[in-house]
Parts: structure tokens; C-alpha cells; sequence
């Protein structure tokens, strides 16, 4: 080990990054339209959406990680079409990705939400009157006012992924460099005597890594919120 | 031309109401809460009534009967609000550029245009809540001029401005009355206001239309309640023939010349001129040595007396007949009867600005 | 690193210093071995299996999914009870043991847990000493119990108090009180990387190093 | 007695305000944008100007220079915004209730007569997203008034109502200033109100305040801007001496009598008129047989000449200084000059309601 | 076992639901509190707060529950405190509720912020004018204003208390009776072979309370946001 940090850990570092990142960039969309879903939306099977997609804040941790690795594991026909065009997921980077999107989504899709019912539907109305089509005006109208909501809800699903173990190792297991991202590098340090001294550093980095996004995504929400505010 | 029908609950409220307003703006004129507002939400698209049949030219937009519904966004209706919704998150310039971002064809004036008649030009990089309650209101107005519409819905657009800027904007409305074929709708409670702009008036009461017809019929009915005996006027059609040089500008109405101060029309050109009932002072001989310019002479064709102390008479003069409202007293001394001839005199300044367009 | 080895955490610095000495190239996932079995069992990409849990190790043999060619036990532990106090008695335990919390992993999933349930039973202590437990996840989270005074005691294998100064055994417990505590390991593929180190786990080489890390020999 | 003293800097807007506001109500006045709403703010606390000297009676407010701000909650202020800002969690009995519930002191008026007065009564228990855009700051409106303020600030209060609602509620701002000591700081843009309520007004022009004084002289003053030639008139006090049979009410105003629609006002009481410019005819030798019932004789203290056509003479009459506004032809032609002796004529009716008070 | 669930099941279903409870209950007042703090109030040490408040969500929830161990653990100041005051958490359910407000506290701050962020000040300010000193402009305009935010972030919270794991089984352990919530339970049954029907059994009893949870909050929110929208 060389440095403050031995390069396993700067690797698990990267990859927490690159898993916290595409994690959050999955989510995104897709929690704009659920969110979107949930709050202006009534069709049958409503209830049940809103329930599966809150399912991963409800499940402890381990047990979405075995339904993750029952729905998309190699023998898994779901898992069989990801690998099929491209983009297995099976003890793979990406399925660590795919895991903390999955944890992170409630989180988001919430915080998407309450910026969507605070949107005066007043606003898009007049859009509309201007002669804007449904889905421009919610490009135009909806998504910036929404745009604090989505910050926060971006950031606290990064944050998230930042800290996702559970589903995790049980989904993709800890394979160094591919799926062994901070936390579950953190949890390999613990099960080992002596481990605590690298166990810690790899802790502070993640809050240190969290805080910066955190402080990040408050500028950018403050700018936000203030250009969205007050008519 | 835009034809309405509408049956709607609201609460405690029930619309049920039936015009049309043909081309040139139509006045929707009632007391707060007679629902207004209501009737122009239903026409854009934004109420959807429980029964409706809306047509505007040949398109239908709405017919509950036949299950048609056009959506808002195709309506290509124009509509200022009564409080603004100006986008929070753009500037002035990107509020207006909205309206004609999806603007359904030319622009009907363009956009340089408007900025400078509603003064816009100072504040186009500024954001609505830096903007002054009028302020706002102007940019709303801008921004659904922008958009082009096939038919334009004003809710009281200009309750929240002073009045030069009123006198600014009015000529607007007129224009659009004038030049183009787009209709508008327009919820005033300004009698002078009305007077000015309308071609036809609608006028509500609890819902339910009370009255319809042209302009001139109806304000001088001074039965229409929500018009009032003070905004009780007859409309004549006046043309003009002479700009003098003491600042005076000379109209010819049935043979009638009529002095009024100085209007920027050019001579031949046809206005509406309103005289309030108010206004004007009978005198059974012609009055001599006064200061009034206009002296209309005609014959009473009838005198009604109403509640109170006053009395309206509508006198027959060549320009057209006019309504004059007096005291019963002064009916009773000067023996103001049906069929008695008389003199109306009438201020040349008492015509005010924005009654004539 | 064409062999990837699935280990139960606990294996952790053993393993990672048999194959330094070994020069063995492998890729190493630790992981508990209830988690790891599933994911073999679900198609994860394992050569090598070494679980600390015998149940685990058979649910895997009897998995028509899942071939495993060769299996044998590695090494076995012993369970101690540990505490920040001095050396006590076996006979003495059960007084000194009295009212007080001890932690040790879940009774009834957690193998260490499990054993230790085993052991006091047969030594006859359970029944008072069993509302005092304190059941923790896994193992190490029992001795970090004792480890920052949370706990006064605890039972765990012999080779997790070695790095930790702040706790010291206290007692062993006979290895006759609870069913043999095994590392079975298992190949799961056929390719000469992992046959190389399936064999190199019980050279005697790795045999010693196993042992210098308090584990005792196969049984 | 208010006194503000502000300097404040608003992106490019500066605002640099001094005035008095005696007891009774003082009309901010003034084109759209040109600091209304952002001096009553600064009043109100919701602005912390830049520097600022504010007393209410003998309550520092604010004073910038000695690091005194009163918070809004204890400055004992009714605010009535330009945009109602009623809860939108309360209905409307509770939005009232939430002004009486801090009030600091007994309520000016009882609720119930202030819901009547309002016409709120039907609409008690609905929510504010259920109102017309009237009904809602007849809410604001009464709301302010339960707070039971040591100052009212109505920013345009009645913009959004229309005429008779208008009429109804003017005269509660008007006990408001006589019966009450509470002084009131009114924006409005309608020459009607300000003439009808203020006791004094005050001219705000691109921040500064361009002109005040006592509601008679700045009005009677043609130069005023925002005001303009069509608002300028005369206000006369004058005195309910009887009501005749036929409807009218007779006033007398420094002995001569003046004949108006009926006033429901007890005999003896003292009545502010307002006689618009433009609503008088001037006349050399006495009229006879003209449906005017009001003649005041009068002789010509000035005549100034204004750009464009009219004139604007003030007339000493016995009953105070009227302003008349005819045009220059006339003014010429009838030899009306200074010094010169001659008749105003007024129709009775002219005077309008909302001009009496 | 008799019947569908057994009589230790059914314990921990209902220790679950007061851990819940309690822990819902506990960061609801706080979570406010630091809501309205990091959306109002700017002071020395906000930053600091922003993290303290998020970084339950960033670090693995191992090491939350050591942290918490530490914090409150017997031996611990802060923990003999508790236990002075008659209010012990160490291996109590107690600390299993502290363990998911934990856990849970920061959801429900950014629920409540995105709330308090949407509040029209201008009616605050009204209020003001009315005579109502800050704290009564709070209870009776801001909080009615952003009750569904709070219901929202309360919901949240609470789904989180029921699938909490990690922090709870490290700081209070698994005390049949007393710590022993459904997600410990579940993970019991799913370390060892053939548990997993047991375990199924036991998260459906979790989805079915938490989908309750959720459908109600949402009744209750869209009502409440119902009330609150448009002037
Ligand atoms: N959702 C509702 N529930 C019950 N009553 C309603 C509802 N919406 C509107 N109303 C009532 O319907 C009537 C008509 O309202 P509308 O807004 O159309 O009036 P308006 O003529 O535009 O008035 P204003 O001039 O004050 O804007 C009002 O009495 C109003 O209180
Ligand atoms: N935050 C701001 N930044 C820049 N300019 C501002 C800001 N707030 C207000 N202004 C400007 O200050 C001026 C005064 O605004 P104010 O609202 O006081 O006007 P007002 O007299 O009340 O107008 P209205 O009659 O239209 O309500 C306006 O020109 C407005 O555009
Ligand atoms: O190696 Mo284990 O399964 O954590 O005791
Ligand atoms: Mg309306
Ligand atoms: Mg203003």
C-alpha cells in the first residue's frame, strides 16, 4: 500500500464514482416519468406503481439484492436479454449501477414529486393557451420548474449510490475493480481483524466525495429555486 | 365569428349561458363574481363544461353533444389572464418570445412593435417578480398578441394599469378590432372602456347572459343593469372633415359638426363617437353665449322616469338619437314631453378620449 | 487472472497471503457465504468456492445447476469467549458470565452464531445465559461489540481476536461442544488455473499459513 | 401623522421618496412603475430600503441611521396587496379570522358588518381557488380591516371591482377617514377614488415624489402629470340641507344652493363634492330654460391657455374656486378673461357619486 | 410455527411497526426543524449541518449503526445520558427507533425542504403584516403549506424504518422481543439454505404494511396539496 490510499481502494474510489454517476443518470429520466406519472396520471395500476417503485425503500437491502439477482442473474431471462443486446449486467459494474439506481429511485422519484405538485397548474395552462403541445409545455414550463426537484433528487440518489452496499454485494457480489465499490470495500476492511485503520480512510473519502456533491447540487438548487420563484 | 353555449356548475354557481361575438371585439360586461371569467375559461379550453357547444368560424371546438374536444393548445386562442402567469423562469424577452414561439402564423404586429407600445423595451432582461404590477400586466398582454391567435380572450387586461398607459394600449385594441379579422373577447368593467372598444357587448348576471347585441344598442339601454344609468350613452357614427388650427378637430354626424379637440385621424375617416347620457344639458331654446361648442337640436321621442329623481329621454337629432339622462325636476320645468323639440348641448371635452376610436 | 476465487470474508488476510506466497494469480471476492452460495448457484463467475459454512457447501453440492468437481475441507476453527477481562476457567465461566450481555452472531443463521448456541447448550448454559444475548450479523460485529465496551463478552472463532488488542480470550470452549467447524472448498470450473490453486490450498505451505493464523488443521 | 423618508435602489430603478401623511386618507399616485408599491413595502417592512426614516405617530419604525427596524409583525400595519395573497389553506371565513385573531386592539368595525359590507357572506366557506378575482380582494380587503391597524396601506384595492361593488365599498374607506383616526396610505390610479377619498395626495413620478399637499390644491392643480388635464377639478365643501320629494338632495356650499340625486346622508352633514374641469359650461349672462339645475355665478380668476385646444379657467365662486376646462375658441369667443364676471353651469348629475363623500 | 406466520413473526411484525412509529415520530419535529434551518436561516456551521443531516444516507449502514454504537453505545457519555434520564437506547427497541430516524432523517429533510422551498413568502409576509410574530406566521401559514411535504417525507421515513437493517442490527443487535425487527428477521432466514420461503412470507407482511402506509399517505398528501394549491 502506497500513499494515504493503496490503489485497490483509489480503485474502488473510481468505481463508486462511475456507479454513483450512471446510477444517477439512469434514474433521472425514469423518475421524471414516474414522478410525472404519479402526480398528474389517474390509469388503472397506478396504486401499483407508486408501490413497486417505493418497494426498494421498504425491502431491507439484501432482499432486493436477491430479487435483483433472481430477475437479472445470468440464468435470468431478463438478464439473458441485457446480455443478448449488449449490456449484461451480471456481477458487472453496471449491475452495481443498476442495483443503487434501483435503491436510489424511490428517493428521487419523491423529491421530483413534490416540486411537481408545487407547479402552479395555472402556468401551464397559459403555455397551452400559447399554443404549446402537452409535451412542450413541459419542457418548456414543467421541467424548469421542476428543476430544483430534480437537482435535489439527483443528488440525494447519488449520495445514495454513494452508500448502497446491501443490495449491492447480494446483487452483483465484490469483485475487486468491477463490483467492489467503497462501501462494500469499507465492509471487506471490517470482516478482517486490523482492518478498521483502511476501513476509515475509505469512510472519509466517501463523505468527503458526498459533501462536495452535496454542497454542489445546494448552489445549483438555490440558483435554481431563486430563478423559479415568485412571479 | 365565435358562438357559445354553455351549461356549468361551479360550486354553489351555475353558468348557463348563449351568445355570439361576430368579428371586431365583443365586451363581456358584468358585476365580480357573475362569471366571466368562467365563460372565457370555458371558450379557452381550460374549464371543461359540464355541457358545451363552442364554435369559433367553421371549427368546432368543443361540442359535449358529439364528444368533440379540441385541446387547448389547439385552440389557437390568445388569452391574457387577470393575474398575468407570466413564467417565473424567463425574462421578459423570453416571456414574450413564447407567444411566438408557437405562433399558429405571422405575427400580427411584430414583436419590436409591441415591446415599444407597451413600453416593454427597459425591462425585457428582467424577471416577472422584479417587474411592478402593471408592468407585469403589459407583458402579459404582449406576450398573447404574440402568439397569433384565431381569437383573442382579454380578462380585464388592463384593470391593473394607469391611465395614460391605458390611453397607450386601447389603440391597440382597436387596431386588432379594426384592421384584423381576429375576434376578442374582452371582460371589461370600465364603461369607458367598453364604450371605446366594443362592437357588440354581452352583458352577464349570474351566469346567465342578460342581454346581447351591438354596441350602441346596448349601452344606450339603460336597463342593462350592469352597465347602470351612469354609463347609460348613445353612439354616433361621426366623420371627420377638419383639423382647425385653434387644436380643434371638426366631425360631421347626419350633417351635425361637432367640435371635439384634436383626434390623429386623417380626414374622411369614419369613429365612433359615445356621448353619456350625463353629459349632456337640454334646453327647450337655443342656447347662446355659452361656452359648449356642440349644440345637437332634435325632437324627444320618448321620457322615461325612473326610480329615483332622474329621467332618461332619448332625443332624435340628425346625427342619431341620443339619451340624455335629467332630473325629473328639470323634465317637469322645461316640460320635457314626448314629441317637444329641444337643443342638446354637449361639451366638445366632454367626449372624452377614450370614448371615441 | 483467469481464476476468480469466491471466499467467506473471514478468509480473508489468510487467503490473500497463501496466494502472495504461492504467486498464484487469482481474482479474490469476499463476500458472506450465504450471499457468494447464491450467487454460484445463480451463475455468478466462480472457479473456486470457500465457504465458512458447511450448510452452504452442500445446498451448492445438491444444486443440479451448479457442478462442482472436487471438494475438501481446508482447515477448521475453534470458538472462544472473549472479553476485556483476564483468563477464566471454563468451570468458572458460567458465574462469571451471569447478567451480563454477550454477543455473538445470529444464533440461528450465522454459522459462528450457530455453533456458539451449540456449544453453550451443551455445556449447559444456555438457558441462562440466553436472555442476555446479543445477536449481531456476522462474527466481526460481535467482537467489535466487545471491542469498544459495548459488550463485556463474547463468543467468536479464535482466529478473529488475534489483530485486535483491545480484547483477549478469555476462555476456549472445548472443540467436542458443537458440531466441527469447517472450511470446505470446492472447484467449481476445469480450467488449469483453478485446479492449480484448489491443489495449492492444502500444500502444506498453505497449510502453515492457515495455522499461523490461529486456524487448526481439517478435520 | 406618517412620515417616510426613503432611499432605496432597486436594479435600475431608484426610489428616493420623502413625504407626510396627516390623518385621513393620502393617495399614492402614479404612472405604472414609478415606485407605488415599493414605498408602501418599505412602509410595511416587507422592503429594507437602503436608508430609511420611518414614524408612525410617535413610533420610530424604521431609521436607518440609528439601526432601528420595527419587524412587520409589530409595526401594526393592514397591508392590502396589489394581489390579494389570501391563504390559500384557509377559506374565507378563516382568512378573515386570521386578521382578527392578531389584532392588536378592538376590531374598527365587527366582523359581520364588515362581511355584509363586502357582500362575503355567501362565500364564507369557500376557499380562495374558488373566488373570482373581485371576490377575492373584497377578502384582502376585509381581512386588513380586522387586523384593526394603526395604518392601512391599500395597494389599488378596488382595481379588480367593478363599478356598483366599487361604490359600495368607497364609502368604508371613507368612515374609515372620518370616524377614525387610523390614517391610510391608498394607491390608485382612478381619478374617481383619489378625488373622492383623499384628503391629501401625494404625486410620485420615476421614484420621487413630485408634488403633495392636501387632495383640493394638488387636484385643482392641471400640471399634475399622472393626474392630467381630465382629471383636474375643484372640491367643494358643502353642507345637507334638505331632501326634496322628487329625489334630489340640496346642498349648499358657501350659500349657494347645489342640487344633487339623493345622498343618504342626515341633514347639517358636511360633504366633500368634486365638480370636474370638464364638466362645467361657462355661460356670460345668466342661463335660462337648460335642464342644469346647478348654476354657480363666479368671476374669472385666471385663464391660462394649455398646449392643444383648451383652456383652463378658475372661477371664484361663493361656494370655493372651480376650475373649468373649455377651449380656447370658446374662450375667445364668449371674452372670458380675468376679472370677467359669469355662470358655471353644472347638471346635477354630473356630479358623479363616487365624487361625493 | 402455527398458523401462516409464527407467534416470534408476528412479534416482530409488531416490533417493527412501533420501532417505526417511534422513529417517525422522533425525526418528524427535528426534521423540520433542520429543514426550515438549511432552507430559511443562514448561519456559521449550515454547511456542516447539510452534511451531518445527509450523511446517514451516504455512508453504508454498517457503519451508521457503529457510529451509533459509539455515540450511545452503554459506555458513552451520550448513551449514559439516555440511560440517566430513563430513556436507555443500548440494545433496546429504543435504539432500534433511533437507529431508523437516523437512517430515515435524511429523506425526510429534503421531502420537507423541496416543500419549504416552494412556500410563496408572499404569504408569509402577509401573515406578518397581519400582526403574526415569525413563529405563529410558521404554525399557522408555513406549516399548513408544507403539511404535504411533510406527510411525504413522513411516509418516506417510516418506509425506511421498516426496511432498515444494517445500522439497526449493528447498533441494538437482534433481540428476539426487543430489537428484532421484520428486516432482521428476514435476514436471518436468509442466511441459511431454504430459508427463503420463510423470508418471502415475512417481506410480503412488510409490503403489505408499507403499501398501506403509502397509499393512506398519499390520500392524505393529495388531499393536503388539494388545499394548498392556487390563491
Ligand atoms: N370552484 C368553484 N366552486 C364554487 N364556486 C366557484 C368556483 N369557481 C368559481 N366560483 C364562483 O363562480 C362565480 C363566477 O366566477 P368568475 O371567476 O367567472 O367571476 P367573474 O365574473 O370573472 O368575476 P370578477 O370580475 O370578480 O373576476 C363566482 O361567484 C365564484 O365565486
Ligand atoms: N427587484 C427589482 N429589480 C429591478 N427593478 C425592480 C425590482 N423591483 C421593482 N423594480 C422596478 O421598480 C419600479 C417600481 O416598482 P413598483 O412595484 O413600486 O411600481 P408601482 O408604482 O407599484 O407600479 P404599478 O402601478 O404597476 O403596480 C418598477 O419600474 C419596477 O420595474
Ligand atoms: O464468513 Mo461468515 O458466513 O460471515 O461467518
Ligand atoms: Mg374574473
Ligand atoms: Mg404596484
Amino acid at each position: 500500500m502506497t500513499g494515504w490510499l493503496g490503489p485497490q481502494e483509489w480503485q474502488a474510489v473510481a468505481l463508486s464514482l462511475k456507479v454513483s454517476f450512471w446510477a444517477t443518470l439512469l434514474a433521472l429520466p425514469l423518475g421524471v416519468l414516474a414522478a410525472y406519472a404519479l402526480s398528474r396520471w389517474t390509469f388503472p395500476g397506478r396504486n401499483l406503481l407508486n408501490g413497486l417503485v417505493h418497494l426498494p425503500l421498504i425491502l431491507p437491502p439484501v432482499v432486493t439484492g436477491y430479487l435483483l439477482l433472481i430477475t437479472f442473474g445470468p440464468q435470468a431471462p431478463a438478464g439473458q436479454f441485457l446480455e443478448w443486446i449488449g449490456l449484461p449486467v451480471a456481477f458487472r459494474w453496471t449491475g452495481a449501477a443498476l442495483a443503487a439506481a434501483v435503491m436510489a429511485f424511490p428517493l428521487m422519484v419523491r423529491a421530483i414529486r413534490l416540486s411537481l405538485d408545487a407547479v402552479d397548474p395555472k402556468l401551464e395552462e397559459a403555455a397551452s393557451t400559447l399554443g404549446a403541445s402537452p409535451i412542450r409545455v413541459f419542457i418548456t414550463i414543467t421541467l424548469p420548474l421542476i428543476a430544483p426537484g430534480i437537482v435535489a433528487g439527483g443528488i440525494l440518489a447519488f449520495a445514495k449510490a454513494m452508500g448502497e452496499f446491501g443490495a449491492t454485494i447480494t446483487f452483483v457480489s465484490n469483485i475487486p475493480g468491477e463490483t467492489r465499490t467503497l462501501p462494500t470495500a469499507v465492509y471487506t476492511f471490517l470482516q478482517v481483524p486490523g482492518g478498521e485503520g483502511s476501513a476509515v480512510r475509505l469512510v472519509i473519502i466517501s463523505i468527503i466525495i458526498a459533501m462536495a456533491a452535496l454542497l454542489l447540487s445546494e448552489w445549483v438548487s438555490r440558483r435554481l429555486a431563486d430563478r423559479v420563484r415568485g412571479a | 365569428m365565435l358562438t357559445v353555449s354553455i351549461t356549468h356548475q361551479l360550486g354553489d354557481f351555475s353558468l348557463d349561458a348563449a351568445f355570439e361575438a361576430p368579428a371586431g371585439i365583443s365586451v363581456l360586461f358584468g358585476r365580480s363574481g357573475s362569471g366571466k371569467t368562467s365563460i372565457i375559461n370555458s371558450i379557452s379550453g381550460i374549464i371543461h363544461p359540464d355541457r358545451a357547444r363552442i364554435t369559433l368560424g367553421d371549427r368546432v371546438l368543443i361540442d359535449t353533444s358529439r364528444a368533440i374536444n379540441i385541446p387547448i393548445h389547439r385552440r389557437r386562442i390568445g388569452y391574457i389572464f387577470q393575474e398575468g402567469r407570466l413564467f417565473p423562469h424567463m425574462d421578459v424577452a423570453q416571456n414574450l418570445a413564447y407567444g411566438a414561439r408557437h405562433a399558429r402564423g405571422a405575427a400580427v404586429v411584430p414583436e419590436a412593435r409591441i415591446v415599444e407600445m407597451l413600453g416593454l423595451g427597459a425591462m425585457l432582461k428582467r424577471r416577472p417578480r422584479d417587474l411592478s404590477g402593471g408592468e407585469k400586466q403589459r407583458v402579459a398582454i404582449g406576450r398573447a398578441l404574440l402568439a397569433a391567435p384565431d381569437l383573442l380572450l382579454a380578462d380585464e387586461p388592463l384593470a391593473a394599469l394607469d391611465g395614460p398607459r391605458k390611453a397607450e394600449i386601447l389603440p391597440y385594441f382597436e387596431r386588432l378590432r379594426d384592421e384584423l379579422a381576429v375576434p376578442v373577447l374582452y371582460v371589461s368593467h370600465a364603461v369607458g372602456e367598453v364604450a371605446r372598444l366594443a362592437t357588440s357587448v354581452i352583458a352577464i348576471e349570474d351566469g346567465s347572459v342578460v342581454r346581447q347585441g351591438p354596441a350602441e344598442e346596448v349601452l344606450a339601454d339603460a336597463s342593462v343593469t350592469p352597465t347602470g344609468i351612469r354609463a347609460a350613452g348613445a353612439v354616433l357614427r361621426a366623420r371627420v372633415v377638419a383639423h382647425h388650427a385653434d387644436g380643434l378637430t371638426e366631425l360631421v354626424a347626419g350633417g351635425i359638426p361637432l367640435h371635439l379637440p384634436r383626434i390623429e385621424q386623417a380626414l374622411g375617416t369614419e369613429l365612433r363617437v359615445r356621448i353619456s347620457a350625463q353629459d349632456i344639458i337640454l334646453s327647450r331654446q337655443q342656447p347662446e353665449g355659452l361656452s359648449a361648442l356642440n349644440i345637437l337640436p332634435g325632437q324627444v321621442r320618448n321620457v322615461r322616469a325612473g326610480q329615483g329623481p332622474g329621467a332618461m329621454v332619448t332625443l332624435d337629432t340628425a346625427a342619431g338619437p341620443l339619451l340624455v339622462r335629467i332630473t325629473q325636476r328639470s323634465a317637469a320645468s322645461l316640460n320635457i314631453a314626448e314629441g317637444v323639440s329641444c337643443f342638446a348641448i354637449v361639451k366638445s371635452v366632454s367626449i372624452a378620449p377614450e370614448d371615441i376610436g | 487472472e483467469d481464476v476468480t476465487i469466491f471466499a467467506a470474508a473471514s478468509l480473508q488476510n489468510v487467503l490473500g497471503e497463501i496466494l502472495n506466497e504461492s504467486e498464484l494469480d487469482a481474482r479474490t471476492v469476499y463476500a458472506g457465504s450465504s450471499a457468494l452460495a447464491r450467487q454460484i448457484a445463480a451463475g455468478a463467475p466462480a472457479d473456486i468456492f470457500i465457504s465458512a459454512n458447511e450448510s452452504w457447501m452442500t445446498a451448492l453440492i445438491d444444486d443440479e445447476n451448479v457442478n462442482i468437481t472436487e471438494q475438501v475441507n481446508l482447515a477448521s476453527n475453534a470458538l472462544v469467549v472473549v472479553g476485556r477481562g483476564a483468563v477464566v476457567s471454563l468451570d468458572d465461566l458460567g458465574e462469571h458470565l451471569a447478567g451480563e450481555r454477550i454477543a455473538m452472531a445470529l444464533v440461528d443463521a450465522v454459522p459462528a452464531g450457530i455453533y456458539a448456541k451449540a456449544a453453550m447448550l451443551d455445556l449447559g448454559m444456555w438457558d441462562s445465559i440466553a436472555p442476555f444475548v446479543v445477536e449481531t450479523d456476522n462474527v466481526r460485529s460481535a467482537l467489535s461489540l466487545v471491542a469498544t465496551g459495548a459488550v463485556p463478552f463474547a463468543i467468536t472463532y479464535v482466529t478473529d481476536v488475534q489483530a485486535d488488542p483491545r480484547v483477549s480470550v478469555l476462555t476456549h470452549l472445548p472443540t467436542g461442544s458443537h458440531p466441527p467447524i469447517r472450511y470446505p472448498v470446492a472447484r467449481l470450473t476445469d480450467s488449469p488455473g483453478a485446479r492449480a490453486v484448489f491443489e495449492a490450498l492444502s500444500e502444506p505451505d498453505a497449510q502453515a499459513i492457515f495455522a499461523a493464523h490461529g486456524f487448526l488443521p481439517p478435520r
